[in-house]
């Protein structure tokens, strides 16, 4: 262990640092100048994610425990972005008065589950896995019982606590199994030995069970919307984006590097769970009239899109998952983006309230609309380019028929989100929210999403940026 | 020893208990006895890990490991449901999960 | 001899506490019923000469754990109340859910052939647990040991989140 | 660079502009100027093609332009046009710019409405330039998801539930498109490693034909949809009916055109064996949507719906030529599609026009319009005469050679279901004729008609530059099908290069 | 071989005069419109008469036959490999007298029109019409392949459909008249079309030429038979001939020619009388030597349906009180004597006759029956109405009108030496020897003819002394004078040499007035004429009692057998109430509705299933597990 492998865990380790600087400042600061905090942890994250950015090399640490390269880097730092953009978008709310005492408890539990998911992602075998994977959950649950006053706030913390409990407990089950019939909770020997035998299926199940609720999968998924809508709208958001990125990164990297052995099981497997997620997600987004329960109903649906990139079983799978996950953040904290500005200056977050939106809030509703229709796939927005990746990837193992489903489920929820679309702008309201300007940092966060919505998908470059990285991972 | 003992003992032992505390967890409407479930699944997973372990890798200790980290997240875990556990009882006044069903649908 | 007796006791206390706690309508004894069930654990872990992870079981679980259930049952819950249950046909259910799951689960695990230990059974010192505790070469736990610390230090700061009272909104 | 590249940099520029302008005057004046030159461009585009072919150039597509977009799936921005494709950039020119002038006075969030309009053109005009599938793919889409706003906007009656109607079924489309297109790229090449979006890569390659049976469905049905087949063209007759003038006008005039043009370019040409196999279906299919367009038509009393039906008919005729798979046929298709599309942006533009004064589009509301608006009246006429198929006008070309072309299949079936095709131009003379004469003809039903202004300049700019493209096609017809003609050529020789297997 | 490009300019000019008049006509004044389309097709008829006489005498050189020529040709529209249309002028004897029928009856009635249409608003858009007409009528007759027809036929439709409707538009009937007119022909074209589309089919060509040449490739397929025992190019021709039974009104497409009469008079002659209503005649004249060399069958049909036709309308002429109708039905009759004609006749020589005789009858036709309609028209001018009812005694008011129109009369039924006299013997003739039957019912038509034309004109100039409001006063002498021109023509065109002119194969032919036919046919014209003047020279209630005593056969033929309503009960009741309305319905309600129907099912489907998000962690719980369980059921034992 030398300096330069410190260089190699920087995500962890400034992050880490990060929190406890936060932590420090916050004891020495008097109650008045708490706000200080904010500005003060915008810079050093921004930092922070840029000095993630330098370049990185394959290297493991901690006999295999950790593993870093070019790849995870780069989930890491798309990750990044995205936190950014969240606590951009947080920092209105961070300065209401009532929670004034809790702007520092804020930000280290939001990085300490940042620091989880870097784990999880550059973890080496599945002890290190299942802490990550705690280590995202646990404070997310306290940040979901964030806002005391509010009873839902509190439901939205113990639902998604108990629910997670359960799920990893399952997983460690299957996890056990794992152990059991390998001898090895590294990644590494256990891809070597794991074999399509009933047991090994049955293990992977469990296992699989655990993803699927931080993913939310149908049948795994029937917190999100609950927790969705009572926690606050900037945790709901990182929940979504964030979290479930990650989750995502992650299944595709323990599927591709882990599992790959039982491909022809899991990919039945995950055809049955992607039709239902994504057909079950879209029913209940429908009609849903709260945004948030909207929004998150709706991202259910696109964690079904997701798998068809994993069901592909092969780098352009990888590649379009990680794009999709790099296009979803953008399109998803644009959305919330707006949600969240609307919900935090007005208190209104029901679909009704939007009636006559762009008459008054111009900007807020063309950014609505960009995000949302990049969320159904439509071009010139990205995630017209991160859906069609997808579909192509399962199209390439030959699931045309479930890439006709996915078309099919993208097109109902093309009607959902173009309900929001119509009641901003053709719908007609007696009283229309009114003009408002949100803060600085608001903005940026909104202009930073509407950017990437607008420039990812002509910036082939990334896609191929990424493409050329997961080549190297997969052989 | 144990080499009377066959392992399935154990893993039939860890199974039942898994499966106990899921079925805890699924009939309990207490938020504090569905915790208390969730504890007895982890450690039926615990008994899975140290009974592999010990009877067919016992030249590592990566199950041994494995219990004592899972035996720190359930502590970290168990505190955090308390601490929610509480501020639900303060804002429902009971901590009845059928009580806690504000949003839905 | 003596072995096969304990187990076989462990056992029962094990699968019978473990019912207990998930049926009992009285919270508390609920609570107890799971410390049985912990403690007899503990006993299997020493059994299997895994003495610092008895140890640890002990203090951990059910010292730490299950004190802090009881504290909290004792704050938020009556001592004669009787907790709610399921419904019959959610019992129902359930039942069904979960003992057919235990049966799949169980059918699959039996049937399948795990591989015996070949080599020998070293046998481990505390010292080795601490060696492995704090190594970073393969077979080593710092990092985990370290990252549980964070864990901790997280779940701690969201325990206090969630459970301090808010001086502003009293006023 | 490409001249191709300027029909996507001018709309861009033209809606840059918009977004700078502050009025309906400004913002229309910005868009007909863009659109203008769009237009000439257009022209243009036609006389060096034409000066190009002169020349002795005869690769298949001119001017092409290929950038390598994404290059692991190896997509391309390629551009290319040959003499099919520069006839439907020239008609989209002309609507579009009619279509301006049509929404003059549009007073509603006007610089919303020019650049949700320019953008939908813009999608239509990328798609016809497009050799790449993926790039078609995109401005197709493109070219529909505007029209949501557009008509639930700037729309009338249950514009809500039309927009959503059409935007939906168009979508589904294009769901069944997107996986016959995948399907296509993944069989595009026996080599995994060199697949290709590429239109005239993937001609070169004969797609295995378990896979086309397979996928032809999916990609006809898929264009089919925005081409009004039977029995999925209910979003039309909504649709036309809730959207504005203009929008009409578009999306009759050039967006349905996007499903001829792409169930002949795409399925048919890149998969000739399942083509002739299926072929019979989707003949019966658009036979149907011919007749039954028309006959719907009859009963309709609203001008719009009237419209909409008989745009199901003659664009099933469009569909139903390019089935006949023989290069007059499809010629046909081609002229057919110009030729809708001009004389029914045509007559969206007159129903508009009209709606705008008398308040009302039911015809059996008005009468004897053309003591009161004669200008209206006699284009109106005239539209309804082209297409009717009255010689002179480009409607009467194009079925003509349709049906000729059909007739000269060697099967009875084909010739047959020709002529039960054939038979439609009665039932379009009855219903064109009873709009007429109920509308323009007869005693003036309602004084408040005596009022009525004739058109404006900018509304006879519209109608008239449309007439003159109908007149031009249909008096002088031959520049137009030689050069589609010579494009058509080595499709239909790979069409004909495969063994004929008929069910009849 | 004289030069004949310049033909391409009669057809040109009247288009010219059409685009002036109709882009710059309504700010004209309406006098100047008159001026310039008449002297457009005053040139037209110049030139036309020039080509005449170049082809049938100065550039001919006597004894050789008359051979087809093309003048000009452009390609118009690549078809097939095959299959180009062109866009030409074909000079033949048919086409050349066709041209000097069309621009003399044209002049005729432009000049007239300029008198009778004085002082109406929209003056100049009539005569913008009149030109089109002129032109499309000239591109047909001129048209040197079988779609170049096809397309100026079509022209001419709409052309007759804008003059009958469009220019009284605010008239329903008027309008109602077009609609029918221009769809009954539509449906007769579909057939024509189809007609096309099938000997197209099956020789590989349009043109003219080829198909006629008697040695060419069209004939020489002819034989097998395909469908019902009819060779293919029977079937086609018969589809052809439906196309020239729509136009020319032959039975049962007659039913919009006494409708169309709703037009402006003028338009009547012109349109309704003379030119467009003998397309079909032409036609089937154009295609004759495949008729009766390849496809004797369908001639047959000709006939019959010529013949039947005649009979039809004669009998239905007895009965009417609208002077124009009568013309119209009595036009009818005559078309069907031509058709007759051409379907009993036989190719080359002698045989050609009847083809001959049809020619000669159409020439000799357009010319008394402009006639007739123009003084009919000279009459409405002056007593404002259509009903022989409101006339009478308009002989000494009228002098002019009245001369000109006995001279009709007496030609058209038939009486020596006028030139109906010429033209109907010569198809009797034809029709002796070839079907007696047909002769038979020949004859009884020429007394019919003879007997409506007298009652017609003895309810016009004689009968009972009508009081009128205004003093009727003769016509201008705009009007009068093609009156007399025509009249002119009426008596004279009968010498004409049309058996070295016009025949079946170019080749002249001696042909003589054959007694034995002719004069009972004109005793049989005399009869009629006598009994009509028994009957309506005076006024008495005779009529009325003959009518009576035939009740049913008046009544019916008086509402004109009744065909009308048939036409509107297939239409109204079966095609619009039993097709389109369910059609559309269906439409609405089925295709429609099961779109509909699958957006509503997944929005009831998001209904139904919104139970499963009950709020509640137990069965969230529930759901994760059994999920689990089943997963592990289905991929583990049942996979």
């Amino acid at each position: 262990m030398n300096f330069s492998d410190i260089l190699t865990m920087r995500h962890e380790l400034m992050l880490t640092l990060l929190a406890l600087v936060i932590l420090i400042i916050d004891l020495n600061l008097h109650n008045r100048n708490k706000h200080l905090i904010i500005s003060i942890t915008l810079g050093l994250f921004f930092i922070h994610t840029l000095v993630g950015f330098l370049p990185a090399e394959n290297s493991t640490l901690f006999g295999g425990m950790y593993r870093t390269n070019p790849l995870l880097v780069m989930m890491k730092n798309i990750l990044n972005v995205g936190v950014l953009i969240v606590l951009l978008q947080s920092v209105t709310w961070l300065k209401k008065e009532e929670n004034r005492e809790k702007i520092s408890e804020y930000f280290i539990l939001l990085f300490s589950t940042l620091i989880g998911m870097y784990f999880m992602i550059s973890s080496g075998d599945f002890l290190m896995f299942y802490l990550g994977l705690e280590l995202a959950t646990i404070p997310i649950a306290a940040l979901a019982a964030y806002t005391h006053h509010q009873t839902k706030s509190a439901e939205a913390g113990i639902k998604l606590l108990l629910i997670s409990a359960l799920s990893s407990g399952i997983l460690l089950f299957g996890l056990s199994l794992i152990y059991g019939s390998t001898g090895s909770i590294y990644f590494d020997t256990i891809t070597q030995l794991y074999k399509n035998t009933p047991m090994q299926v049955l293990a992977f199940i469990f296992f699989f069970t655990g993803m699927g609720f931080k993913i939310s999968l149908v049948p795994f998924h029937l917190w999100t919307a609950d927790v969705y809508e009572g926690a606050p709208i900037n945790v709901t958001s990182y929940l979504s984006v964030i979290s479930k990125g990650a989750a995502a990164f992650i299944l595709i990297i323990v599927m591709f590097t882990v599992f790959n052995t039982i491909a022809p099981v899991y990919n039945n497997i995950l055809y049955l769970i992607s039709v239902l997620t994504m057909t079950i997600g879209n029913l209940f987004a429908l009609r849903q009239k709260n945004m948030k329960r909207f929004l998150a109903f709706s991202s259910i649906a696109q964690a079904g899109f997701i798998l068809l990139g994993i069901i592909g079983g092969n780098i352009m799978g990888m590649t379009s998952v990680i794009y999709f996950v790099l296009v979803y953040i953008f399109s998803n904290l644009g959305a919330f983006g707006v949600v969240s500005a609307i919900s935090t200056v007005t208190g209104k977050d029901s679909m009704d309230d939007y009636d006559g939106l762009y008459a008054t809030n111009p900007k807020l509703s063309l950014l609505m609309m960009l995000a949302l229709f990049s969320l159904a796939g439509i071009p010139p927005v990205a995630g017209f380019f991160g859906k069609f990746f997808l579909f192509a990837s399962a199209a390439s193992a030959g699931y045309y028929w479930l890439v006709f489903i996915a078309v099919l489920n993208a097109t109902i929820s093309l009607y959902y989100y173009l309900l929001v679309v119509k009641a901003m702008f053709i719908n007609k309201s007696e009283e229309p929210l009114a003009y408002f300007k949100s803060d600085l940092a608001t903005r940026t966060g909104l202009v930073l999403s509407g950017l990437g919505i607008f420039i990812l998908g002509f910036w082939s470059q990334i896609y191929e940026l990424i493409n050329s990285l997961s080549f190297g991972i997969i052989h | 020893m144990i080499q009377n003992i066959p392992l399935s003992y154990f893993l039939t032992i860890s199974t039942l208990m898994f499966f106990l505390g899921i079925y805890g967890f699924l009939t309990r409407r207490n938020l504090i006895t569905m915790l208390m479930s969730v504890e007895l699944i982890l450690n039926s997973v615990n008994i899975n890990f140290v009974a592999f372990n010990k009877y067919l890798y016992p030249q590592q200790l990566q199950g041994h490991f494995f219990i004592l980290i899972i035996i720190a997240v359930a502590a970290a875990e168990a505190a955090v449901a308390i601490a929610i556990i509480i501020n639900i009882y303060r804002n429902f006044k009971s901590i009845d999960v059928e009580n806690v069903d504000e949003m839905k649908y | 001899m003596l072995n096969e007796v304990m187990f076989y006791l462990f056992a029962l206390v094990i699968l019978v506490f473990s019912v207990m706690t998930v049926i009992t309508r009285r919270i508390l004894r609920a609570a107890v019923y799971l410390l049985f069930v912990l403690v007899s654990t503990a006993g299997l872990y020493f059994m299997l000469s895994y003495n610092f992870l008895a140890a640890v079981q002990l203090t951990v679980y059910a010292g730490g754990i299950v004190v802090l259930v009881i504290f909290s049952i004792l704050l938020t819950s009556h001592l004669s109340e009787r907790a709610a249950m399921a419904s019959m046909k959610e019992s129902l259910l359930s039942a069904l859910a979960t003992v057919a799951g235990a049966a799949l689960t169980l059918m699959t695990i039996l049937r399948y052939g795990f591989t015996p230990n070949q080599g020998a059974d070293p046998h481990y010192t505390i010292t080795d647990v601490g060696t492995a505790l704090v190594s970073y070469k393969r077979d080593g736990y710092a990092l985990p040991f370290e990252v549980v610390s964070i864990l901790l230090l997280a779940a701690m700061i969201g325990a206090i989140v969630v459970a301090k009272k808010e001086r502003t909104l009293k006023k | 660079m490409s001249i191709l590249n300027l029909f996507i940099i001018i709309p861009i520029l033209t809606v840059g502009a918009i977004l700078l302008t502050r009025d309906l005057k400004h913002s229309r004046l910005v868009s007909a100027i863009g659109m203008g030159v769009q237009m000439i461009l257009s022209f243009v585009l036609v006389y060096l093609y034409l000066t190009e072919r002169a020349a002795g150039n005869t690769a298949t597509m001119l001017f092409t332009y290929d950038a390598l977009w994404f290059p692991t799936l190896n997509i391309h921005y390629a551009l290319g046009v040959d003499g099919i494709s520069v006839a439907m950039i020239a008609l989209t020119g002309i609507v579009v710019f009619a279509g301006i002038f049509a929404s003059w006075k549009m007073t509603h969030l006007p610089r919303e409405f020019f650049i949700s309009l320019i953008i939908l053109a813009s999608g239509v005009f990328g798609f016809f330039i497009s050799i790449d599938l993926f790039t078609m793919f995109l401005f197709y889409e493109l070219a529909v998801i505007p029209m949501y706003l557009l008509i639930g906007i700037w729309g009338s009656g249950p514009k809500e539930y039309s927009a959503m109607k059409l935007t939906l079924m168009l979508m589904a489309g294009s769901a069944l498109l997107l996986v016959g297109l995948l399907g296509i790229y993944f069989f595009s090449s026996p080599d995994p490693h060199a697949l290709t979006f590429n239109l005239m890569e993937i001609s070169k390659v004969r797609i295995p034909i378990h896979m086309q049976r397979f996928l032809f469905p999916f990609t006809f049905v898929g264009f089919g949809i925005l081409g009004a087949l039977f029995p999925f063209h209910t979003w039309s007759p909504d649709g036309h009916a809730s959207a504005p003038t203009a929008v009409s006008m578009l999306h009759a005039g050039v967006l349905m055109k996007l499903g001829g043009y792409g169930a002949f370019r795409v399925a048919i040409f890149l998969m000739p064996e399942a083509a002739h196999e299926q072929a019979w279906i989707f003949l019966i299919l658009t036979a149907i949507s011919v007749v039954y367009g028309a006959f719907s038509a009859i009963v309709q009393t609203d001008l719009k719906y009237i419209n909409a039906y008989s745009s199901v008919s003659h664009c099933g005729l469009v569909l139903f030529a390019v089935l006949m798979m023989n290069q007059t046929a499809m010629n046909g298709a081609i002229v057919q599609m110009i030729s809708h599309g001009l004389m029914t942006a045509l007559f969206f533009a007159l129903i508009g026009m009209i709606y705008g004064r008398t308040h009302t589009r039911l015809i059996n509301e008005m009468g004897g319009l053309m003591k009161v608006i004669p200008f209206l009246g006699v284009v109106y006429v005239i539209a309804g005469l082209a297409s009717l198929g009255l010689p002179g006008f480009s409607g009467f070309v194009a079925e003509m050679i349709i049906f000729i072309g059909a007739f000269q299949h060697v099967d009875v079936f084909h010739r047959v279901i020709t002529i039960v095709a054939a038979s439609s131009i009665v039932i379009t003379a009855v219903y064109i004729l009873r709009v007429v004469g109920i509308l323009l003809m007869g005693p003036i039903k309602n004084d408040h008609f005596l009022h009525l202004d004739d058109a404006k300049w900018y509304e006879r700019i519209s109608t008239i530059s449309l007439v003159l493209a109908i007149t031009a096609i249909g008096l002088a017809p031959y520049w137009l099908t030689n050069m589609i003609d010579y494009s058509l050529a080595p499709i239909v020789e790979k069409l004909a290069a495969i063994q004929l297997t008929s069910l009849f | 071989m004289a030069d004949f490009t310049y033909t391409l300019l009669i057809p040109l000019i009247p288009f010219f005069t059409f685009l002036l008049l109709g882009l710059a006509g309504h700010k004209m004044k309406p006098i100047m419109a008159g001026l310039i389309g008449t002297s457009g097709l005053g040139a037209s008829a110049i030139l036309a008469y020039s080509a005449a006489i170049s082809y049938f005498w100065t550039g001919h050189s006597a004894g050789t036959p008359y051979t087809s020529i093309k003048a000009f040709e452009i390609p118009w529209l690549h078809l097939t490999d095959k299959l180009t249309i062109h866009l030409g002028v074909l000079i033949d004897p048919i086409s050349v007298m066709m041209l000097v029928v069309i621009t003399t009856v044209s002049l005729m009635v432009h000049i007239y029109s300029i008198g009778y249409m004085k002082g109406d608003t929209g003056f100049s858009r009539f005569f913008s019409f009149l030109s089109l007409f002129s032109f499309s009528m000239l591109g047909l007759v001129l048209a040197t392949n079988i779609f170049q027809m096809y397309i100026f036929w079509e022209l001419v439709g709409v052309s007759s459909f804008l003059l009958i409707g469009y220019y009284y538009y605010e008239k329903p009937s008027a309008v109602a008249a077009s609609k029918k007119a221009f769809i009954v022909t539509r449906f007769a074209d579909l057939g024509f079309l189809i007609g096309i589309l099938m000997l197209s089919f099956n020789t590989g060509t349009f043109d003219f030429q080829t198909l006629t040449d008697p040695h060419g490739p069209a004939i020489a397929q002819a034989g097998g038979a395909a469908f019902m025992g009819l060779s293919l190019l029977t079937w086609s021709l018969i589809f052809i001939f439906v196309g020239g039974a729509g136009k020319s009104a032959m039975f049962p497409f007659h039913i919009w020619l006494p409708d169309a009469m709703e037009g402006p008079t003028p338009v009547s002659a012109l349109i309704h009388a003379a030119t467009m209503v003998v397309a079909g005649v032409y036609l089937v004249a154009r295609l004759f030597p495949v008729f009766a060399l390849g496809a004797p069958d369908a001639l047959y049909v000709v006939a019959w349906i010529g013949g039947f036709s005649s009979l039809f309308a004669a009998v239905i002429a007895c009965t009417q009180t609208d002077i124009k109708r009568v013309l119209a039905f009595s036009t009818m009759s005559q078309i069907g004597y031509m058709m007759l004609a051409l379907g009993v006749s036989g190719y080359g020589g002698e045989e050609g006759l009847g083809f001959m005789a049809s020619n000669f009858h159409l020439f000799t036709h357009a010319m008394f029956k402009a006639l007739l309609f123009l003084g009919a028209g000279a009459v409405i001018h002056a007593v404002h109405s259509n009903e022989i009812g409101d006339m009478g005694n308009l002989r000494k008011f009228l002098p002019v009108t009245h001369i000109t129109f006995l001279i009709a009369c007496l030609t058209i039924a038939g009486i020596p030496p006028f030139s109906g006299f010429f033209s109907k013997d010569e198809i009797l003739v034809a029709a002796f020897h070839s079907n007696k039957l047909l002769f038979a019912i020949e004859y009884l038509v020429a007394g019919l003819t003879a007997f409506y034309m007298f009652r017609l004109y003895y309810g016009i100039f004689w009968g009972k002394n009508t009081h009128y409001h205004h003093t009727p006063h003769e016509a201008p002498k705009v009007m009068t004078i093609p009156l007399m021109i025509l009249a002119f023509g009426s008596v004279f065109a009968g010498f004409l040499p049309f058996h070295d002119l016009v025949t079946s194969d170019g080749k002249g032919f001696e042909s003589a007035i054959d007694w034995f036919v002719a004069i009972p046919s004109v005793l049989i014209g005399v009869v009629g004429i006598v009994i009509a003047t028994i009957l309506y020279k005076k006024e008495s209630a005779m009529p009325d009692r003959i009518a009576g005593s035939l009740k049913y056969l008046h009544r019916w033929a008086h509402r004109k057998f009744y065909i009308d309503e048939v036409y509107l009960f297939v239409t109204r009741k079966i095609i619009f109430r039993y097709i389109s309305v369910p059609i559309a319905w269906f439409d609405r309600h089925i295709v429609d509705g099961t779109m509909n129907g699958i957006a509503g099912m997944t929005v009831y489907a998001a209904y139904a299933v919104k139970g499963l998000q009950s709020g509640k962690l137990h069965q969230y719980a529930f759901v994760f597990v059994s999920g689990a369980v089943i997963l592990v059921l289905i991929f583990v034992y049942l996979v």
